[in-house]
């Protein structure tokens, strides 16, 4: 793409090209905003640094050409994780996050393992040559939403019409506990309550 | 038909707990006439089997339990995996130790009539007692034996904890977590003994064939005879016994010195001097250096105590001191002084927790100097009090003495400085015992009446046949001790036979 | 079919059966019954014995062993304990005591406890000793005697211990078991040592013993190594040990004055005439033995002669009747002791003083015995054992102040009463003997013991009535305690004279290997002495206290006396001395360290091990702590640790 | 780009997670470290599918199991630091240790 530059006989480590660069790109407005959603002090500003990563991280599910999980990421995650964590801080938020500063040496030693984690994951993934190939195996259109469609609902073989059920039912199964254990009602409390009137 | 009956002994308390699940808890009554019913049938059946086992004495044993004089003997496999078979039989020892035992679980269920809180739960879990301690002493395979064993302290807990008195919780968690800690040693050497023996069996009668390895047995004896020990509450391990004896309820006491600290000293004689005897040798002349705590400073403490209770059980752990003082003894006359002091010691400790439980019910109270002149009010307790006490500090006529003077003259026979020693201190600490029971005695039934005593009463029929029949046994014992002395030599001496083998 | 064995039987059966039947069935009933049932089978018992004796001597058996029956007891490997009955004249005589003085007892019981609560329980455990004296009597080895030993100590704790609700004789008779079961455990030991020694309890093989045979070997005592001679040296002064004890030897004796808080009937008979004895039997029984045992014979003779001055002398200031006949019954007792000490003449023995002391023991029982009786009769009478408050009984119990004198005159040692023949045997035995210093220690006791004797009887039964009921005339004689009274002064009269020639002819220890001496000294001018020293001393004490001038009131107030006299007055203080030492040494000192030790030393161990797991519970727990980003970090490092300590597959 | 660097990318998102979870205090926060954690491992999802795997429209669906998977820990999650925060006033999970003994 820059055919100036007369680098190719170099294996490159950072080979360039319309998609590497968007996926550089892309990457680095991923962990910039990720560090910012975990470093930040107030807790909103970092729901918020968080709906970037999430955005990120759907741009590069386009570049994998997964469209369905791209959507399905800025719908489930940006529009519905992010927004109920944005409530739940709304509806908790009258605590200073000053309360919660940590101390300096749980805050280096969070820093140091998460940055010797994956400095030796990474250390791992290095040696692997096969993971360097560019080549894509997927079709083009793998994660389609007709094949998506077919392969969830499908009972052959290759179906997964059965997990795709009973994560159904963990939804629904979710949506009933969440409001058992959010709504407010304590028995004590209640009885009080009716005390008092 | 004797080996059936045999087997029974320990399957008819669980049989009737599961008779009892069913009934409901409103049933008082009934339940306690089922468990009382029960347990004098197995009174009754084990004072018969003794009866089998003395009239079988001389016959011809089963090969199988050779070297064991052991009748009704039964080997089942029961563990296939571990080779653990369920083997039970009975000797003079052992069917001895199974009457005292239904004796002090018949007491038991008797003196604890009116027990507070759940009775069908309490019943229930003194026939639990009753089978694991029965359990213990009829098995003949190390992993059976170990299971009842373990079983008894379980019990034991539940019952003090729930039933208890007085600290109760701190009492029953100290007894259980110590005998737990004992189990712990003897466990351990369990399984040195099986892999050692290199014969893959745990049956007593089998391993006592072999001779382990020397270096085995150095750390392995006193691994299983300290762990043994600690449920016959054998310094330094006694701590438990005056706080999980004080905490107990009256029939939990009773089992608890009167028979599951036997087991102890039984365990240490039947498994650990049996299978280890070549260790035992160069071992007990040490061991008895502990006795000396046990034996002269128990009646001392026991001075100094104004609980009922903790002088009783400072009186169980230096009679219990005796007892060891006769297996360190290592001669035949010791031996069967030793297990004369088991039989003994239990009876008479049943008849002491039993009149002190009774006495407690009326005044409320276990402090001595408190008390004083109720044998004007309840001369029959305090009778039974008086004659426990009596064979206590080993009278003549009672069975403590015959006990007691087989050890001193089996025990002087060993001819260890340290055992002479002890032997001597022994002897001459009979009078603190007499000191320590006559001042209990004398402060609690003699002197002025308080006025708050009034109104006591005497033993009802119910108390008074407990009270009447432990004192009979320690009366017979002490009156004919010669066919009990002879019926116990024909189990001492095959263990006596092991003990003196050189090098074989 | 009658016979000894049969006759030996019922003596032993009848007061046991009297003992269960009373105690188990009659106590509670019948208090009638319960004394028929006593008297009865002790009279039996008493006519059983009588004949048996009668059969014994005249059958020409005589000073020979037998046993009559024996039964295996406990059989302890190499050698047996056995229950048996042994006669030879001194079982033969003790039996005959010990039955003939319990029937007497039983039946002044009657009279003495009538109106009490536990009539049947005292009558049951009056039973309960004479059944255990009886075996202690005819034990054939010491494993019997001990187990009746045992025995007789426990009847007499429960008989002092009789009116359990008076505190002063429920700690009379708890120091009385107490102090005895010490001597005791002594005792016992001293068995356990002699029977592995000599591998037998059989007083046959005691007494049959030479200390030659076990010089050679030796055997561990512990702390030192001695030989088996020296052992069986040592035996033998453990097991006088016990007989020091339940004769209540200084400084053992204080159990028995203290025991007179019993009724007097017990008193009479457990602590005067059969029991205490009991020590001074072991020893005869066993003389052999300890002949050949050097020097023991030595030190029973000090303690005796010892005992013997020192309780006359504290019975001459006593006031409580009782207690006077106790010390002095104390003082006979080391007239019996020492006698068998005296038969030790340096190397070589001679056996006049066993024969003089079992003769002392025949006739001190009688007198003895009645005396204490005529104690109880007056206490009956007056509700007080004060001399204070007695007096001027003369003429209203005149068969109890004749019998009186008769006994008093025998235990003064003034002939023809019996205890003139047994004393002046014993004191030409430490004569005989060599021992001029206890044999002028017992001249001058026996001027002693006449003195205090009738200082009682004149302060009890001349000079003018002290006490209101006497003057009032209240008192009067009960015929049930008055009749064995009468009967017993029969024998304090005559068994001096009648049963001189039969101790003469039968009474020997057996088979002595020791040397014998062969030439005794003889002193026909000692019994003159001795009368003459006793009637300048009952001359002085009629001086004292029954002369016209007496001054009576002065004589019996303690407060204004010399500190000799009050020392002595409060018996040299030996009950503080032992209260001190039981309470603070024993109680306050040993027991509290073993508690200290108990509950401080082994409890902070038991708590620091506690605390230990605790703590190790602790360290485990912080991983457990509920803290999120500890699970987390945790498991990181757990992952790091995986990659560069295990096999990661990658 | 290509696999390595997807991984990569994954793995440096995961460690931000790691440390978010480990230095807040805040219930809140520690949650939004998990969602990062989670984002991470479907990335791996999507681009393992992308570059490598034989059925790939496998691998795409088990990220949108993970969607809902994730979905239904957050709505619970949620409710329960609602509740927690009614009755303990408090998201501090160094106070919160009560659930613990």
């Amino acid at each position: 793409m820059f055919p100036g530059l007369s680098i190719p006989e170099m294996p490159l480590a950072f080979p360039l090209g319309g998609m590497d660069i968007a996926f550089y790109a892309v990457a680095l407005v991923m962990i910039v905003t990720a560090v910012c959603t975990v470093a930040v002090k107030n807790i909103l500003q970092s729901a918020v640094f968080l709906i970037f990563s999430f955005v990120g991280t759907a741009i590069l599910y386009l570049l994998l050409n997964a469209e369905f999980a791209a959507l399905a990421q800025v719908m489930v995650y940006i529009g519905g994780v992010v927004i109920f964590v944005v409530f739940t801080i709304l509806l908790t938020s009258h605590l200073g996050e000053d309360s919660f500063s940590a101390k300096i040496p749980r805050l280096f030693a969070a820093f140091a393992l998460a940055v010797a984690f994956v400095v030796v994951m990474i250390k791992c993934l290095l040696p692997i040559e096969s993971l360097k190939e560019g080549a894509v195996a997927s079709p083009e259109n793998y994660a389609g939403l007709q094949q998506m469609a077919f392969r969830l609902l499908g009972y052959d073989q290759s179906g997964f019409i059965i997990p795709f059920e009973v994560v159904s039912i963990l939804l629904l199964m979710t949506l009933i506990v969440s409001i058992t254990v959010a709504r407010r009602w304590i028995p004590d409390d209640y009885k009080k309550e009716e005390e008092e009137k | 038909m004797d080996t059936i009956l045999f087997n029974l002994i320990w399957i008819i308390p669980l049989l009737t707990v599961l008779v009892c699940v069913p009934i409901s808890a409103n049933h008082g009554k009934l339940l306690k006439t089922i468990h009382a019913t029960s347990a004098t049938f197995v009174l009754f059946l084990v004072c018969f089997l003794v009866y089998r086992v003395y009239a079988l004495s001389g016959a011809p044993v089963d090969e199988n339990a050779a070297p064991l004089f052991l009748r009704f003997f039964t080997n089942i496999p029961w563990i296939s995996l571990f080779n653990a078979h369920y083997i039970v039989g009975a000797d003079a020892l052992n069917i001895l130790l199974l009457a005292l035992t239904s004796f002090i679980v018949w007491a038991g269920v008797l003196v604890s009539w009116n027990i507070k809180g759940n009775q069908k739960v309490f019943f229930a879990l003194i026939q639990l007692l009753a089978t694991s301690v029965y359990g213990v002493y009829m098995s003949m395979d190390l992993v059976l034996f170990f299971v009842f064993y373990e079983m008894e302290a379980l019990c034991m807990y539940l019952m003090i904890a729930c039933y208890g008195s007085g600290r109760r919780d701190y009492g029953g968690k100290k007894l259980t977590l110590t005998l737990a800690f004992g189990s712990s040693m003897i466990l351990a050497t369990l399984f040195g003994l099986y892999f050692e023996s290199g014969i893959n069996s745990w049956s007593i009668v089998e391993l006592s064939k072999v001779v382990l390895p020397m270096d085995f047995q150095m750390w392995a004896f006193p691994l299983m005879f300290m762990g043994f020990a600690v449920s016959s509450s054998l310094f330094p391990f006694h701590f438990w016994s005056p706080d999980g004896h004080s905490a107990a309820p009256t029939a939990v006491s009773m089992l608890a010195a009167g028979v599951m600290m036997k087991m102890g000293a039984y365990g240490c004689l039947r498994v650990a001097m049996f299978l280890m005897p070549e260790a035992a040798k160069i071992w007990l002349p040490y061991v008895v250096a502990l006795l000396i705590f046990n034996v002269v400073l128990g009646p001392f403490i026991a001075l100094r105590h104004k609980d009922l209770k903790y002088i009783t059980a400072y009186s169980s752990i230096s009679h219990l001191g005796l007892i060891f003082l006769g297996l360190a003894a290592l001669t035949p006359v010791g031996l069967r002084g030793a297990s004369l002091q088991m039989i003994s010691h239990g009876f008479l400790t049943g008849l002491f927790f039993a009149t002190i439980g009774m006495i407690y019910e009326r005044t409320h109270t276990r402090d001595i100097t408190e008390m004083g002149g109720i044998m004007r009010k309840m001369p029959f307790l305090g009778v039974g009090f008086v004659l426990a006490g009596f064979a206590g500090l080993g009278l003549p006529g009672f069975s403590g003495f015959i006990a007691e003077s087989n050890i001193f003259i089996g025990a002087f026979q060993q001819e260890s400085t340290l055992t002479r020693i002890v032997t001597i201190l022994a002897i001459l600490s009979v009078t603190t015992t007499a000191v320590y029971i006559l001042q209990t005695a004398n402060r609690m039934l003699h002197g002025p009446l308080p006025q708050k005593y009034e109104s006591l009463t005497d033993g009802c029929f119910r108390e008074k046949l407990v009270i009447v029949v432990l004192a009979a046994c320690l009366l017979f014992i002490g009156l004919c001790p010669t066919w009990i002395s002879e019926f116990l030599d024909q189990s001492i001496a095959p263990i006596f036979d092991n003990i003196s083998r050189v090098g074989r | 079919m009658i016979n000894d064995v049969t006759l030996s039987y019922l003596i032993f059966i009848l007061p046991l059966l009297s003992f269960v039947v009373n105690g188990l069935f009659l106590c509670r009933k019948s208090d009638k019954a319960a004394a028929a049932m006593g008297i009865s089978a002790n009279g039996i018992a008493a006519i059983s014995a009588i004949i048996l004796a009668v059969h014994y001597f005249t059958s020409g058996l005589a000073p020979q062993k037998a046993i009559l029956f024996e039964h295996e007891f406990i059989p302890f490997g190499n050698f047996l304990a056995n229950i048996g009955c042994l006669i030879d004249p001194l079982s033969i005589m003790m039996l005959v005591v010990v039955t003939f003085i319990s029937f007497m007892v039983n039946i002044y019981s009657v009279g003495y406890m009538r109106g009490d609560r536990a009539t049947g329980r005292f009558f049951a455990l009056l039973s309960l000793f004479s059944f255990s004296m009886l075996g202690l009597v005819a034990a054939t080895n010491l494993f019997q005697m001990f187990i009746f030993w045992e025995l007789v100590g426990v009847s007499s704790y429960l008989l002092i211990g009789f009116w359990y609700h008076k505190p002063s004789a429920v700690s009379a008779s708890k120091q009385a078991f107490i102090l005895t079961r010490f001597a005791d455990s002594f005792f016992l030991l001293g068995i356990v040592l002699v029977s592995y020694v000599v591998q037998s309890f059989d007083f046959a093989t005691l007494n049959d013993l030479t200390l030659s045979s076990f010089k050679a070997e030796t055997i561990d005592l512990g702390l030192l190594v001695v030989s088996k001679a020296d052992a069986l040296i040592l035996g033998s002064v453990l097991i006088f040990t016990g007989g020091w004890g339940k004769s209540a030897m200084f400084p053992m004796h204080i159990w028995l004055p203290n025991a007179m808080e019993g009724p007097t009937p017990v008193s009479s008979i457990i602590h005067s005439a059969t029991m205490v004895v009991a020590g001074v039997y072991l020893v005869a029984r066993l003389f052999p033995f300890f002949a050949i045992c050097g020097s023991t014979l030595t030190l029973i003779m000090i303690v005796g002669a010892f005992t013997m001055v020192f309780a006359a002398v504290i019975a001459c200031t006593q006031k409580d009747i009782k207690r006077i006949l106790a010390y002095s019954t104390l003082s006979q007792l080391g007239y019996m002791m020492f006698a068998l000490g005296v038969c030790q003449v340096g190397q070589t023995i001679v056996t006049t003083g066993w024969t003089a002391s079992t003769f002392h023991i025949f006739t001190h029982a009688f007198f003895k015995c009645s005396l204490f009786l005529i104690a109880g009769s007056l206490i009956h009478q007056v509700h007080t054992n004060d001399l204070d408050a007695m007096g001027g009984l003369r003429k209203k119990m005149p068969w109890t102040y004749w019998c009186t004198l008769i006994s008093i005159l025998a235990i003064s040692g003034i002939p023809p009463f019996s205890g003139f023949f047994s004393k002046d045997e014993i004191i030409l035995a430490a004569f005989q003997g060599h021992h001029y210093v206890v044999f002028g220690l017992a001249l001058l006791t026996s001027g002693l013991t006449t003195f205090y004797m009738f200082r009682l009887f004149f302060l009890a039964f001349h000079g003018e009535p002290r006490h209101e009921g006497v003057k009032a005339g209240h008192v009067h004689e009960d015929f049930a305690m008055t009749l064995p009274i009468v009967i017993l002064a029969i024998p304090a009269l005559l068994s001096g004279i009648a049963g001189k020639s039969l101790f003469a002819a039968f009474f020997v220890p057996g088979k002595i290997h020791a040397p014998q001496l062969v030439k005794l000294a003889e002193a026909s001018w000692i019994p003159f002495a001795a009368v003459a020293i006793a009637i300048i001393a009952l001359a002085l004490a009629w001086f004292f206290y029954a002369s016209p001038k007496a001054r009576i009131a002065k004589a019996l107030d303690e407060s204004n006396r010399s500190g000799i006299y009050k020392t002595v007055y409060h018996k040299f203080y030996f009950d503080e001395m032992y209260y001190a030492v039981v309470r603070q040494f024993v109680i306050g000192g040993v027991a509290r360290v073993a508690r200290f030790i108990e509950d401080y030393i082994v409890g902070t161990l038991v708590n620091f091990s506690v605390w230990f797991i605790h703590k190790l519970g602790d360290l485990v727990r912080v991983a457990q702590g509920g803290y999120l980003p500890f699970y987390l970090g945790t498991l990181i490092v757990g992952v790091l640790l995986w990659r560069f300590l295990g096999n990661l597959p990658l | 780009m290509n696999l390595m660097n997807c991984l990569i990318l994954a793995f440096i998102l995961f460690g931000i997670g790691v440390w978010g979870l480990i230095r807040r205090r805040h219930l809140v926060g520690m949650l939004i470290s998990i969602e990062l954690m989670l984002n991470a491992a479907n990335i791996n999802f999507i681009s393992f599918a992308y570059f490598t795997a034989h059925d790939s429209t496998a691998g795409a669906i088990f990220s949108i199991f993970v969607f809902a998977v994730t979905a239904c820990e957050m709505a619970i999650a949620l409710a329960i630091i609602v509740n927690m925060y009614r009755r303990h006033h408090s998201l501090d999970v160094d106070q919160l240790r009560e659930l613990h003994d």
